[in-house]
């Protein structure tokens, strides 16, 4: 019985481990900034210390099993054997010692990396107002006012200060290689402090499930030197049509894979006025059949 | 005269779904036409669809649940085949608001109508034998119970054919699951068939505290009880206490959607993050409900199997009680990203790890009752030992979620589908494995077969692993649960690595259900002549197989825990125990009441559903009528003479000579 | 010797040891009475520290569920009623969670997300 | 229900839980003791509701301007009453006091009716003057918190015009007894919750 277990357990972590090594660069394993590094760091050492007290248990129980098993005439039989004061105090203390070192991970890093906790950092953050739509995101700047819709672009080495809210159902905004999400609800502003340290395109998307088009709430974020930002929102002022209310009500409709547009100018409040639910999205076309 | 319900709402134009709806029509016509043909129907209804017998009951339970598992495993075959498909550009072949339903059905299926019939099916079965007495506290309730449930199990799978199911995941989140964003009636199908099996497991739970609470055999002190009498216990206690939240919870979408409340929506003052926050504090106790009755059946399969009592008893039911009352304090770790602020996250965090201290004093016990034992290799110690083995993985990603830091990186991720698919196939799935390998012979008289039964292990157990940790790497890679298709398409090898797994899991449930034919054909070889075919410790063991309709002549005496061992250990055997003097015993009637409100409340929530009202009132009616009739019923009882009681335990005796 | 129907305890809302009788009734209709006027003279009155008048309410509000609990329901922490009272005793518990752990939370949530004027105005 | 054939005696050292199965009695009143904790806790989450949303008036007018605390009052002793005079039908029943327990169910049967009758007109008033259920979150909540308590008192009405019933073609019979019992117990927590309602919506209304 053991070796067969044995074989498949091998196999099983080979398995699990695999893509784990080969794809150490994507998503949440090859964080660009300080928030998802840190958060990284919380993965792994939890992970590690958790490991030191599984794995023995995983081995013991295949160990015992073993050794124990009915026909093996040199394991002793114990029969009446139910209680030890001394293992009762270690069962209970180990993972208690375990949980006590988690623990104060949880609550340093909670306060850590609060999301609406601003970064330390000698640039001045970078203000930028997100709005989940049906189904697409729209990125304000109020400091520029541009507006972009399914592509952020940031400068990189610059904290993003982003407040964030939803024009229709809740969606939850999350750039895996940055670190935290966080969601986005109707009538709400929630914060997050986000920070990239490395120029390059990630992926961003909705993880909270909105509704049909969900799946194709996808956006890029560019993390450009500075400079280039600057050229980005010099062009951006200069192309397409303005974001005023009946632009947005037009965006606000339901739709699909839109691809990214930009706008050179934002009504005034606009993102207060989404957030106190002033406008509501249109939602006849929410679901259709 | 049909409320919204016109012919557009029955899919002709959906081959797979007209194709489906066709199949089980034919089937169940089939079914039914058998058990005409056959005669079979006065002795289904005297002695099954009108028994208030709790072990009918359990087995009826347990069946449902099987029954179901076909629906929810075919739900996931079919959202592992799109995601297997719909990488890069590709669609796959579910559009979205076909996948979306899909999730959703498959979700609220496994945990209401499978997960749930099994877990209750087994205590419903176990219980009162353990305990020694001759049925649950309020037999007639436990068969409205059940029935309640299978109207439940009925609404969902009319949803199928007649209208459309609910698209917003197995909890409805509004603003999402509100009239403004889902005006079909999915979300009230969703809801409706929730509420009447709600009512039907909290009506269960009440019952099954009040049994152990209030009936056990003479001696029979709380320390003294099995241990997985008192996991049931505290999964009732959750049941009771955690239930009428998630019915207050769903009545107020309720309002919302029928009425024009303004309890969740986005406008006029509602707050949806309250109906989260709500639906929380149910469904955190949700899963340990679950889960606590599995660990009890590991524990009574490790000892029995190890040959040894249970290691650290009073320890283990310490363990039980507190990981029952910490289950109320953790539920905000399903939304540490909403946005509360740092101290309220941490205070969660910290409270949901701890549950891990009891948790592992649980596996240390278990491997301790392993160690120094004499272990037999049948099947339900496979079983247990391939959840010890898996389960400590689940709840390590457990707790690794509940940092919440990390959790901002792992939420709602295929990391998070990983995770509670390891804890509840690992966990719940494989003690519900465990316990129906185990109490089988006792329910029907006969063993399973064995070598069958290893093969079912084993394709579960590495088609568990295939199939759910690749989405554990896909997680960590940025892969979000609820998604028709994605763009990676570096994500398909592993996509494929894990349809592949299910495929083996789909070769699991069809060797169970060989398992189940074979032996039955060849019953009479497998026949349990002694009553205790594993050398139990506990008192089901010391009765015939099946047991009689009144389980004890006698309710035995109880001196220790494992009272069965300790009389065995004493030299006497279940011959002695069931030797007389009889005395007439009382047994309650079979009572078609629960049968009747069944289908009033499928009738009632059908034509809420569809706004037919005159037919709601027909079954709001319908079914005051049965309650009143049963309020005047005075015939609960029946006697069973001492005669027919010794008759019973005479014929049985010469049987087990000649064995 | 006493017989088994003493098993398990005894049921809640019956004390037949202590007979529950017309008197008690009384002695609890007596004290809900007085604590029900207490409340509604507390509401409306200016004598007492305003903020403070929501407190005294919850106060009142206990005392007068103890009474009802005690005289018309007969609930005592006796050896018979063990299990009644820790039953009472869980679903204080559950209520007490649900309650006020969902305040706490959104009241923390509405707080963290309250608009920006808001916020403002509130640091000022 | 319970069946039990052997009421052994026990000497008094044998702690209760080790007695044996408990008699019908007690395992009905327990039983329906964790039915009533387990609706009351449905009123917690009401109440939770409540809490959170009291605020929402959505524009509309806030609870203070909406009650009127005399009504409320009125209510309160409506119930109050009823609960000694239920309390005097169960010692009537114990006693097997046909007469006396029909008299004392009259009265606690037009306490809890009257007690109805306010409710309806408050909320028909409400109702009527744009003050509905679906004017504001805040109503919304107070209509559901109080008329799920209304409701409540509704069946048991209805519960006890059962029991009138029973009691004349059953007689006292220990199956009509218990549920006279569990009729009791409903009774006096639909007062507990009371309390709480009153309290928190009325005089706690801002
Ligand atoms: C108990 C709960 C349970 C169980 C057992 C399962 C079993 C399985 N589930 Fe899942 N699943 C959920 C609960 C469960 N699930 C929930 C709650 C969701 C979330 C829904 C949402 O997003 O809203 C979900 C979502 C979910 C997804 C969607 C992921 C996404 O969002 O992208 C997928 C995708 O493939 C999936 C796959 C599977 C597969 C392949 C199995 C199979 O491997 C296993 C098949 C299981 C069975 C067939 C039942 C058990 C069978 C037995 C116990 C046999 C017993 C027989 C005898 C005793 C005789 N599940
Ligand atoms: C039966 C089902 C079941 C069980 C038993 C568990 C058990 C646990 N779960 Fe899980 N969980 C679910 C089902 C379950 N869960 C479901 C269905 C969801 C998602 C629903 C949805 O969103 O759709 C979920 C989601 C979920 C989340 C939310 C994630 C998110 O949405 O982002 C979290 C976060 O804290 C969590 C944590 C835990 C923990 C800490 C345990 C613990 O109880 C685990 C304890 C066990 C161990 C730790 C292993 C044994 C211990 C030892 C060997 C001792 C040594 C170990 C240590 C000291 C660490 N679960
Ligand atoms: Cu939702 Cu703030
Ligand atoms: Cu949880």
């Amino acid at each position: 019985m053991r070796p067969r277990i044995e074989i498949v357990i091998r196999g099983v972590v080979l398995i699990m481990l695999a893509p784990l090594l080969a794809s150490c660069d994507e998503g949440v394993l090859g964080p660009d900034g300080p928030i998802g590094q840190a958060e990284l760091t919380i993965l792994y050492n939890a992970t590690a210390i958790m490991l030191a007290v599984i794995i023995p248990v995983m081995l013991l129980t295949m160990g015992f099993a073993w050794w124990f098993r009915a026909g093996n005439g040199r394991a002793r039989y114990l029969p009446n054997w139910e209680y030890s004061g001394r293992i009762e105090m270690i069962v209970w203390s180990i993972p208690a010692l375990v949980i006590v070192f988690l623990g104060g991970i949880a609550w340093i890093s909670s306060h850590d990396l609060d999301p609406p906790r601003a970064i330390e950092s000698a640039t001045a953050p970078l203000d930028v107002e997100v709005v989940s739509l049906d189904w697409k995101w729209l990125f304000i700047y109020p400091n520029d006012g541009v507006a972009s819709v399914n592509r952020l672009v940031v400068p990189v080495g610059t904290p993003v200060r982003f407040r964030l809210t939803s024009a229709s159902v809740m969606n939850s905004f999350f750039v895996p290689q940055l670190g935290s999400q966080i969601y986005t609800m109707p009538g709400m502003t929630t914060q997050l402090n986000l920070q990239a340290d490395r120029p390059g395109v990630y992926k961003g998307f909705s993880a909270q499930f909105s509704g049909d088009g969900f799946s194709d709430m996808w956006f890029d974020v560019a993390a450009v030197p500075a400079g280039q930002f600057t050229a980005w929102v010099e062009t951006a002022k200069t192309q397409g049509q303005a974001l005023d209310a009946a632009a947005y009500g037009e965006l606000a409709r339901p739709s699909k894979a839109l691809p990214p547009i930009t706008y050179p100018s934002v009504a005034p409040g606009l993102f207060e006025t989404i957030s106190s639910r002033r406008v509501s999205a249109d939602a006849s076309s929410h679901q259709e059949h | 005269m049909l409320g919204k319900l016109t012919w557009a709402a029955i899919p002709f134009d959906q081959p797979i779904v007209m194709g489906a709806s066709g199949v089980v029509g034919l089937a169940i016509a089939a079914i039914l036409g058998f058990v005409t043909v056959k005669g079979w129907w006065p002795y289904l209804w005297r002695e099954w669809i009108t028994s208030v017998d709790h072990k009918r009951i359990g087995v009826m339970y347990f069946l449902l649940g099987l029954v179901m598992l076909v629906r929810g495993f075919s739900d996931a075959i079919m959202m592992r085949t799109q995601l297997a498909l719909a990488a890069g550009g590709a669609q796959g072949y579910l559009p979205p608001e076909h996948y979306d339903q899909i999730f959703s059905a498959h979700g609220t299926i496994m945990i209401f109508f499978v997960a749930m019939p099994f877990v209750i099916g087994l205590m419903n079965f176990v219980v009162p034998l353990q305990l020694g007495v001759r049925d649950v506290a309020f037999p007639v309730l436990n068969n409205v119970s059940f029935w309640l449930t299978a109207a439940g199990v009925l609404l969902v799978n009319l949803s199928l054919f007649v209208g459309e199911f609910a698209r917003t995941g197995w909890l409805a989140y509004p603003p999402l699951s509100e009239l403004a964003y889902s005006p079909g009636v999915g979300v009230d199908y969703y809801l409706w068939s929730l509420q009447i099996s709600g009512l039907g497991t909290l009506l269960s739970g009440i019952n099954l505290t009040t049994t152990i609470l209030k009936l056990r055999a003479p001696g029979m002190g709380y320390m003294r009880m099995p241990v997985f009498c008192w996991t049931a216990l505290a999964s009732n206690l959750l049941v009771v206490a955690a239930f009428p939240v998630m019915t207050a919870t769903f009545a107020m979408l309720l309002l919302d959607r029928y009425c024009g409340f303004h309890f969740f929506t986005n406008d006029a003052g509602g707050n949806p993050m309250m109906y989260i926050n709500l639906i929380w504090i149910w469904g955190h106790p949700e899963v340990y409900i679950l889960i606590l009755p599995a660990f009890g059946m590991f524990s009574e399969v490790v000892a029995t199997f190890s040959g040894k009592p249970l290691f650290g008893y009073r320890s283990m039911v310490m363990a039980t009680m507190v990981i029952c009352m910490l289950s109320f304090v953790v539920w905000l770790h399903h939304f540490f990203t909403m946005g509360a602020g740092a101290n309220v996250n941490g205070f969660f965090g910290i409270m949901t790890m701890i549950i891990a201290v009891p948790t592992g004093v649980k596996v240390f016990n278990w491997l301790f009752t392993l160690y120094g034992g004499r272990i037999r290799f049948s099947v339900p110690i496979h079983w247990t030992l391939g959840f010890m083995v898996t389960f400590v993985i689940g709840g390590m990603t457990g707790v690794l979620m509940a940092i919440p830091p990390a959790d901002f990186v792992l939420h709602n991720s295929l990391f998070l589908i990983a995770h509670f698919h390891n804890t509840a196939i690992g966990g719940v799935v494989f003690g519900a494995m465990a316990g129906y390998t185990y109490w089988f012979p006792k329910a029907f008289g006969f063993k399973l077969d064995e070598r069958l039964g290893k093969a079912v292990f084993w394709c579960w157990f590495i088609g568990f692993y295939l199939a759910f940790m690749p989405l554990y790497a896909l997680g960590l890679m940025g892969a979000t649960r609820r998604m028709q298709h994605y763009s990676d398409p570096h994500w398909q090898p592993l996509m494929l690595v894990a349809f592949s797994g299910a495929i083996l899991i789909l070769l699991g449930i069809g060797l169970t259900v060989v398992q189940l034919v074979v032996s039955i054909r060849t019953r009479e070889r497998r026949r349990d002549l002694t009553g205790d075919p594993w050398n139990g410790r506990t008192l089901e063991w010391s009765m015939p197989s099946p047991p009689p309709a009144w389980n004890f002549a006698l309710l035995p005496p109880v001196e220790t825990t494992d009272a069965y061992w300790a009389i065995k250990q004493q030299g006497h055997d279940s011959a002695q125990l069931t030797a007389g003097p009889y005395v007439p015993v009382h047994v309650p009637r079979s009572n078609p009441t629960g049968f009747f409100l069944s289908f009033l409340a499928v009738v009632l929530g059908f034509a809420l559903i569809w706004h037919i009202w005159w037919m709601a009132i027909a079954g709001l009616f319908g079914s005051l009528a049965v309650g009143l009739v049963q309020a005047w019923r005075t015939d609960a009882e029946t006697v069973i003479s001492a005669e027919e009681v010794a008759a019973f335990y005479g014929k049985q005796a010469p049987e087990e000579i000649a064995a | 010797m006493i017989d088994a129907s003493d098993a398990q305890g005894q049921a809640p809302g019956i004390s037949e040891h202590a007979h529950a009788d017309r008197r008690t009734y009384l002695i609890g209709l007596f004290y809900a009475t007085i604590l029900t006027l207490a409340s509604f003279w507390v509401s409306s009155t200016d004598l007492i520290y305003a903020p403070g008048i929501p407190v005294l309410l919850a106060v009142l509000a206990i005392a007068q569920m103890g009474v009802h609990l005690v005289f018309f329901l007969h609930i005592s922490s006796a050896p018979d009623q063990t299990n009644n009272f820790l039953a009472l005793a869980f679903g204080i518990f559950v209520v007490g969670l649900v309650v006020f752990g969902s305040m706490i939370i959104m009241a923390n949530l509405n707080h963290a997300m309250m608009p920006m004027n808001q916020l403002m105005q509130m640091q000022r | 229900m319970s069946m039990v054939d052997q009421i052994v005696p026990y000497p008094k050292a044998v702690p209760l839980s080790m007695r044996g199965p408990a008699p019908t009695r007690v395992v009905v009143g327990y039983g329906f003791w964790l039915f009533l904790l387990s609706d009351i806790i449905v009123f917690a989450a009401l109440f939770a509701v409540y809490a959170v949303l009291s605020g929402e008036t959505n524009g509309g007018p806030p609870g203070a301007a909406l009650f009127d605390k005399r009504h409320v009052f009125i209510e309160t002793a409506c119930l109050l009453a009823s609960s000694v005079t239920c309390g005097f039908t169960s010692l009537a029943v114990q006693r097997r006091d046909t007469i006396v327990a029909y008299l004392w169910m009259t009265a606690t049967f037009v306490l809890g009716a009257a007690f109805l009758s306010l409710e309806h007109s408050e909320f028909a008033q409400m109702s009527v003057s744009g003050n509905g259920p679906s004017r504001s979150a805040f109503l919304s909540a107070f209509f559901t918190l109080v008329g799920t308590h209304g409701l409540h008192v509704t069946i048991g009405l209805a519960w006890l015009l059962i029991m009138m019933l029973q009691v004349a073609t059953l007689g006292f019979r220990p199956m009509v007894m218990r549920r006279f019992f569990c009729f009791g117990l409903f009774w006096h927590a639909l007062d507990i919750v009371w309390i709480g309602v009153f309290t928190i919506v009325y005089l706690g209304a801002r």
